[in-house]
């Protein structure tokens, strides 16, 4: 099996999360929240020393990262932008303000810029609804979108 | 303490918050204090009115006055025209689309008029933040009556006899579940808030928690006196930050207040709540899914029987009720299951509330009691159809719903009439289309949604619906035959029948429903290979009419895929070529017509 | 802070509370109570309206009137400053000029508590404010 | 008792029964494609996922799964109505128009629970065409993983992580991607996977089958510069059988070493030989470390048997601060790979090289096994290839011979020979009993009153027993399945609280009759059981018993390594452990 290799400070913050917790595997979760708030993304050394912290098995641990959706394994750009596919943005519209981003950023969904400024993302219904289509570049909220506003929204983090 | 003569009430919502509701607060704060007016009026930041359509909003109190897109800048004036001198800023105020009046107070706009606010009592006139202004409105009065007043069983028949059924999905009748749970003896049993609401375009739950979270903790409180429950935890969205932030401003406040903790209000009952973070997974709405989850585990849902009420949360048993659900129990308690009962129909009773979005002039959250139409909410509250466009079909109940039409409108919804008519109440979202939205489409939309968030587990689920969504593709394409329609029949007959758990159950309901609906709208996909709401780009051709084509060339910049050239004919009265679509590079983008400030493009 | 330790102690903390939201917990329902609307404009503020407004609103209080105070703009009566409008449900609004303390506390314990007419009546010939 | 009707017939079954069971019963075979259950052996999978077995109940709204649905009193079931068979059928049409139809060239050809169910079914054709699930392909030294074939029945990640606990396996993404597989879809060889192979096993379709070293075996075999030799487990002999249509619990060992003769092998030699072997050694240190702790020496006690090789690779995973716990001894495969080598090629006058030793066993593991750096001499294997049961089977028709029609032969000498107590080797509780009844003798220095120690015998996950050794109590326990084994090691870790001197563990269910190996039981645990009767009856009618007894074991002592726990036998027959766990390290 393999050597977990990680940063030592990286390594600590992990153990202290999982501490925190009690370091019961049922809390696996939560402590899977944390170290991605503090990270940003779950790498596999990540997912391993987690699971080494709750001593359940690295496969376990993975089954939750791969299923929940709020979960990634892939960096986040410097500035996230994500795309309300819900119900109420769709029949807005959502799917062209979708596409007009990818086109903008030539950038798959799912993906990073090769510069790391961007990563393009969907998510379903943020809750304001009255603005549909709505995008959220980081924390900031833009509703009522038409693709041509695309560039200059993206100009603003140029 | 000097009395504050005014009170002014503004949106902290998510949506509203995402307009800058917050900076409006900042500024009228401000503005108050340069004219030292901070001991006269209050400011006070509220959850969801439910008015998004209009948000950001401000409500001037006692005069009742609505303001309706307030923007940053605008504090000023509200303050200097308003609070100061009185007058009403008439611009802010709501427009009746009709007769193009300004309205002032909100009973009185068509938005408000037929609503009920039971769940959403304390949303928008409340500070959620603020405990003290949850109990001078009468809050954990309930528990306080249950704790000392009334036992268990009694707190269940009262339940019972109110004819709540629960808000999140299948309408089960919560005091049958408190029963049921209430009957298994355990050391230990769990109170569970299901708040991890994913129905997309649905967001009653969120608003609750954010508008009056004290009334969940008091209610899940209720909860675990009649069941028998010393512990709750609330399963909610991680995606939702400030309910999460406002909840547990109101747990901690509770706890602080003795209303949570042990030995509440002197009664010997001991009660606490803690929260568990849901991670963007659909199917966790299902009660199984949704404790495995808690439980640290994948959010696969198991097979009942076992009930949670009897092995539940740890093995533990467990009552599930969503946050709407709770939200409607401290009122039952205090005004008693005959009042609550007299709301509704006859086996749907009291409110729900609905999140009204798409096409419609008013999107945002309603409570209305049961029984009501179809065509008051559109009509009436939701303000009819956006830019005055034909109403076409309203989905209810999510990716486990379906789509009525104009033949249902004046069906009294309620849970039986709903499945009744090929779709379920759902968690209450409702998705108003006009002509514009393609139904095949629409059900293609669902049940991409629903391959997304299957979990895997079942084959009728996991294989069923990617074959489901994999026809509607073809049938969207212009692939379609007539037997893939009878195949698509089948199919979700087959999994509606055969799947394991609800997801997978009502997945096929958004495909079922526009079979039984649109019919020919299916056929002329199939058949005259047409998508009459021009929805279908590859149904679809970009044409520029080389007559009114003046050639200037904007289009063929703005193509992202440069399938725009120039040709070799110039119309007469041009000076420059017009231009052409290669229709096969053409990615149906609509750049083009978006460009075109002379008409020359068009679909055909 | 203090604990609730009883149903009653909750009840008695609703009681000191409520007062707080008095302001919108009547707008909700106005048409049920006594409406007062008072003119604060300038000319209004500098008869000494908002004196008179503080004084009415906790007299009220004291007589255990339901009643909602409102400030509006100039009514156009600048002659009668501070002049006040009150609205007793199911009655006309009638208008009241030159109110000071001692003729507030008369409008609110004889006309209405008791429905008589007190002097100062100025004749409507307005339309209602908001409008 | 509970009435109910199915396919209205009125039945009467216990309360509790599933629709599933009530039907069988009663002769109504409803088919299934993800349930398993070995009835008594600690194994259930029950996710109700494939929803194959969907029945019509009266009142209900939708198909309730048989295999999960308790029955109720008045329940009226359709197990084969016209909607039942619909939903039935385009269930499994859904299944297939995932699965990669090349049936004819698949391992699990004819024997695939999904191929007989589309038999069944009469599926002559699948309406449905779309994508299909693709995923690298991967293989350990003993399983082949192909996840194409996967019908996500989750009997493999049930099998690895609620019976073994090995925790390689787990569910992941989900939706249409949903399959089984390792931490980040990583090579199973990567994982925590100790190479038990019982996912395998329980596999119903060809997602997970083993590593064929067939065609290795026939290269050497044909190979004229090589001797090749072969020895076969105990376990074998009472399951081959079942291949060739004989009834379970058949013992063919006579059959198996002619089949083997005319396979081509040079000897046939067996494996029970070389287990009488492992009981000196492992009785012998097992007194040792006993006599060590009545002295009031500090020794690692309880002793752990470490004749399983998934076991051994389970505690150098899981618990590497325990290694000093198990017996060095190595398996029965690996000495009979070291006699072979050392002390049998220079009698047969052949240079290590040039003997190839062939293994037939009943697991999956061996194949690992024998990849172990310490069972090899410059680069060269004790054992070379170590075949299953089925690979055995599928050899002996591949080469056009048929079991049934052998003659009953013996092994050849000198590793032939064997007693009842290696048999027993093949059952849970085997090398215990066998163990005991040398150490007894040897310890005591009496003969044993009564050979049968029947409290080690059975399917009990976990057996305890104190035998009395002359006055002093020996406290041993034998455990099967890997999640018990980590009970007692956890217990061990908190400081051995019930005081064991011994304990066998072994992974399989019911011990290697119930190997990953072995013809496929589909979950009849009555094939197991009639495996293990068969073990003990072939020990009743053998006439030497213990191993200390075996003259061949006598013998070789006495020519080459002296005495058990010897210089040599520990240079040869012993071996030493690894921690092979995941270890964090952190780097600046």
């Amino acid at each position: 099996m393999a050597n977990i290799k990680l940063s030592e400070d990286k390594v600590n913050t992990i153990k202290e999360i999982a501490k925190s917790f009690g370091n019961r595997a049922g809390e696996v979760i939560n402590v899977l929240h944390q170290v991605q708030g503090k990270f940003g993304y779950l790498p596999a050394e990540v997912q391993e020393v987690v699971a080494h912290e709750l001593n359940i098995p690295v496969s376990r641990v993975y089954g939750i990262v791969s299923f929940y959706s709020f979960f990634t394994m892939e960096p986040k750009g410097e500035h996230p932008i994500d795309v309300c596919l819900g119900t109420a943005c769709y029949v807005r519209g959502a799917e062209k303000v979708l596409d007009a981003f990818a086109r903008e950023l030539n950038v798959e969904i799912g993906k990073c810029t090769a510069d790391g400024k961007f990563s393009l993302n969907t998510l379903r219904c943020v809750g304001a609804c009255g603005l549909a289509p709505v995008a959220m570049i980081g924390e900031k909220v833009y509703g009522r979108l038409t693709p041509d506003q695309i560039p200059a929204i993206i100009a603003e983090y140029k | 303490m000097a009395k504050y003569k005014m009170h002014i009430l503004i949106c902290g919502g998510t949506g509203c918050k995402s307009s800058n509701s917050l900076q409006i607060i900042e500024n009228f704060k401000n503005i108050l204090a340069e004219h030292n007016l901070t001991d006269d009026v209050q400011v006070i930041k509220t959850g969801c009115f439910g008015f998004c359509e209009r948000g950001p909003i401000v409500k001037i109190m006692p005069d009742n006055t609505f303001y309706t897109q307030v923007k940053p800048e605008d504090a000023r004036r509200i303050v200097e025209e308003h609070i100061i001198k009185g007058r009403k800023v008439p611009e802010l105020l709501y427009t009746n689309p009709e007769n193009k009046e300004h309205v002032s107070d909100s009973k009185h706009m068509d938005f408000y008029k037929k609503q009920i606010r039971i769940a959403l009592r304390n949303c928008g006139f409340v500070d959620p933040e603020n405990i003290e202004e949850c109990i001078s409105r009468g809050g954990y009065e309930a528990l306080g009556k249950c704790l000392t007043e009334m036992t268990p069983e009694q707190v269940i028949a009262e339940m019972k006899a109110s004819g709540l059924r629960g808000r999140g999905g299948a309408g089960f009748p919560t005091g049958l579940k408190w029963e049921l749970c209430a009957k298994n003896k355990a050391d230990q049993k769990y109170v569970i808030c299901n708040a991890d609401e994913g129905d997309p375009g649905a967001f009653m739950d969120r608003s609750i928690l954010e508008g009056d979270p004290n009334s969940i903790v008091e209610a899940m409180a209720i909860c675990g006196y009649a069941i028998g429950a010393t512990k709750g935890l609330v399963y909610i969205r991680a995606e939702y930050p400030l309910a999460i932030e406002r909840l547990k401003i109101a747990i901690n406040q509770a706890r602080e207040y003795g209303l949570l903790g042990t030995d509440i209000m002197g009664s010997g009952f001991d009660f606490d709540i803690e929260l568990r973070y849901g991670a963007g997974a659909f199917v966790c709405g299902e009660e199984t899914a949704l404790i495995h989850s808690m439980e640290g585990q994948r959010g696969e849902p198991t097979l009942k029987p076992p009930f949670p009420a009897v092995s539940g949360y740890m093995g533990k048993p467990s009552n599930v009720n969503n946050v709407e659900t709770f939200a409607n129990v401290p009122v039952i308690i205090t005004k008693g299951a005959a009042w609550f009962s007299s709301i509704g129909t006859e086996k749907s009773k009291g409110t729900k509330v609905f999140a009204l979005a798409g096409q419609i002039n008013n999107v945002g959250l309603i409570e209305v009691p049961m029984g009501i139409t179809l065509r008051e909410i559109i009509y009436e509250i939701g303000g009819g159809i956006k830019n005055g466009r034909q109403f076409k079909a309203v989905q209810t109940g999510g990716p486990s719903g379906g789509c009525l039409t104009a033949k249902h409108l004046d069906t009294a919804i309620d849970y039986d009439s709903l499945v009744a008519a090929g779709s379920m109440m759902g968690s209450g979202g409702m998705v108003v289309m006009d002509e514009t939205s393609c139904m095949p489409a629409i059900a293609k939309f669902y049940l991409e949604f629903t391959c997304e968030e299957s979990c895997g587990k079942c084959s009728p689920c996991r294989i069923g619906n990617k074959r489901l969504c994999e026809i509607l593709e073809k049938i969207t394409d212009g692939r379609g035959t007539m037997e893939d329609l009878t195949e698509l029949r089948n199919l979700a007959a087959v999994i509606k029948d055969t799947a394991l758990c609800g997801l997978g159950q009502t997945s096929p309901n958004p495909v079922l429903s526009t079979l039984d609906n649109f019919w020919d709208e299916y056929v002329e996909h199939v058949v005259d290979k047409k998508c009459r709401a021009g929805v279908c780009k590859k149904l679809m051709s970009y044409v520029i009419d080389r007559e009114k084509c003046i050639g200037c060339g904007k289009c063929a910049k703005g193509c992202p895929v440069e399938a725009i050239s120039r040709t070799e004919y110039t119309a007469p009265g041009h000076k420059l070529a017009s231009m052409v679509i290669d229709s096969t590079k053409c990615i149906k983008c609509g750049a083009c017509i978006n460009n075109c400030k002379f008409g020359a493009i068009s679909i055909h | 802070m203090t604990k609730v330790k009883s149903l009653a102690d909750l009840k008695a903390m609703r009681e000191k509370l409520q007062s707080n939201l008095d302001i919108r917990e009547k707008a909700e329902n106005p048409e049920s109570l006594v409406q007062i609307k008072i003119a604060m404009a300038t000319c209004g503020i500098a008869a000494g309206a908002k004196k008179v407004m503080e004084h009415m609103m906790t007299k009220a209080d004291e007589l255990g009137i339901a009643a909602v105070f409102t400030q509006t703009g100039c009514m156009g009566y600048c002659h009668a400053e501070p002049t006040l409008e009150v609205r007793v449900p199911g009655k006309d609004p009638i208008v009241f000029g030159h109110v000071d303390n001692n003729r507030a506390d008369e409008i609110l314990t004889k006309y209405v508590q008791n429905g008589e007419l007190v002097e100062g009546i100025i004749p409507v010939n307005y339309e209602t404010i908001d409008k | 008792m509970i009435n109910l009707t199915i396919d209205n017939k009125a039945i009467q079954v216990p309360e509790g029964t599933t629709i599933l069971k009530a039907a069988r019963m009663n002769g109504i075979d409803i088919p299934t494609l993800c349930h398993f259950e070995l009835d008594g052996m600690n194994f259930e999978n029950k996710p109700g996922g494939c929803r194959v077995c969907v029945v019509e109940v009266k009142g209900r709204r939708n198909l309730a799964p048989a295999c999960a649905t308790d029955v109720m009193e008045g329940m009226e079931v359709l197990t084969h109505s016209a909607r039942v068979i619909n939903a039935r059928k385009t269930v499994v049409e859904l299944i297939l128009s995932d699965h990669p139809n090349d049936c004819l060239q698949c391992e699990k050809n004819g024997d695939c629970e999904l191929q007989s169910l589309t038999k069944r079914l009469g599926i002559k054709e699948i309406p449905f065409k779309g994508a299909t699930s693709t995923y690298r392909k991967d293989s350990t030294l003993s399983v082949y993983r192909d996840m194409d074939k996967c019908v996500m029945c989750r009997r493999c990640e049930t099998m690895c992580n609620k019976f073994q606990t090995a925790g390689a396996l787990s569910g992941v993404n989900r939706g249409f991607q949903a399959v089984v597989a390792p931490a980040f879809e990583q090579n199973l060889g990567d994982s925590s996977c100790i190479n038990c192979g019982q996912c395998v096993q329980v596999c119903p379709v060809g997602a997970l089958t083993l590593v064929d070293n067939i065609s290795d075996v026939l290269k050497a075999i044909a190979d004229p510069t090589k001797k090749v030799i072969v020895q076969t487990a105990p376990a074998v002999r009472v399951a081959l059988g079942e291949e060739f249509g004989m009834k379970p619990g058949e013992i063919v060992t006579g059959k198996m070493a002619a089949a083997l003769r005319r396979l081509g092998f040079d000897q046939v030699y067996d494996t029970d030989w070389s287990a009488d072997l492992t009981i000196m050694e492992e009785g012998t240190e097992l007194l040792g470390r006993l006599k060590k702790a009545l002295a009031g020496e500090e020794v690692k006690l309880p002793m752990f048997t470490s004749c399983c090789p998934a076991w051994v690779a389970f505690y150098e995973k899981n618990f590497p601060d325990l290694l000093e716990y198990p017996s060095t001894a190595k398996s029965p495969q690996g000495m009979f790979g070291a006699v072979a080598k050392n002390y049998l090629a220079p009698k047969l006058g052949v240079k290590r090289e040039d003997l190839v030793v062939v293994s037939i066993m009943p697991c999956l593991a061996k194949k690992s096994e024998l990849a172990r750096e310490e069972l090899s001499v410059n680069g060269n294997r004790d054992v070379d290839f170590s075949l299953t049961t089925r690979e055995l089977a599928h050899m002996i028709r591949q080469c056009n011979l048929n079991l049934n029609d052998m003659p009953e032969e013996d092994f050849d000498s000198p590793l032939g020979q064997s007693t009842g107590a290696a048999v027993i080797f093949g059952a849970t509780g085997g090398v215990m009993e066998a163990a005991l009844r040398t150490a007894y003798e040897v310890h005591t220095g009496k003969k044993l009153p009564k050979i049968d120690f029947e409290e080690t015998r059975g399917f009990q996950g976990i057996k305890e027993a104190t035998i009395d050794f002359d006055g002093f109590p020996l406290k041993i326990a034998v455990a099967y399945s890997l999640g018990n084994a980590r009970k007692i090691m956890e217990e061990v870790r908190n400081g051995n609280p019930n005081g064991y001197h011994f304990v066998e563990v072994m992974a399989c269910p019911g011990g290697c009759i119930g190997g990953a190996g072995q013809p496929y039981h589909h979950g009849d645990s009555n094939i197991i059981r009639k495996r293990m009767e068969a073990i003990y009856r072939e020990d009743a009618g053998k006439p030497i018993r213990k191993s200390h007894e075996n003259p061949e074991v006598i013998a070789i002592y006495k020519e080459y390594y002296g005495e058990p726990c010897g210089h040599l036998s520990h240079e040869q027959l012993h071996t030493h452990y690894f921690d092979r766990s995941d270890k964090l390290e952190a780097t600046k």
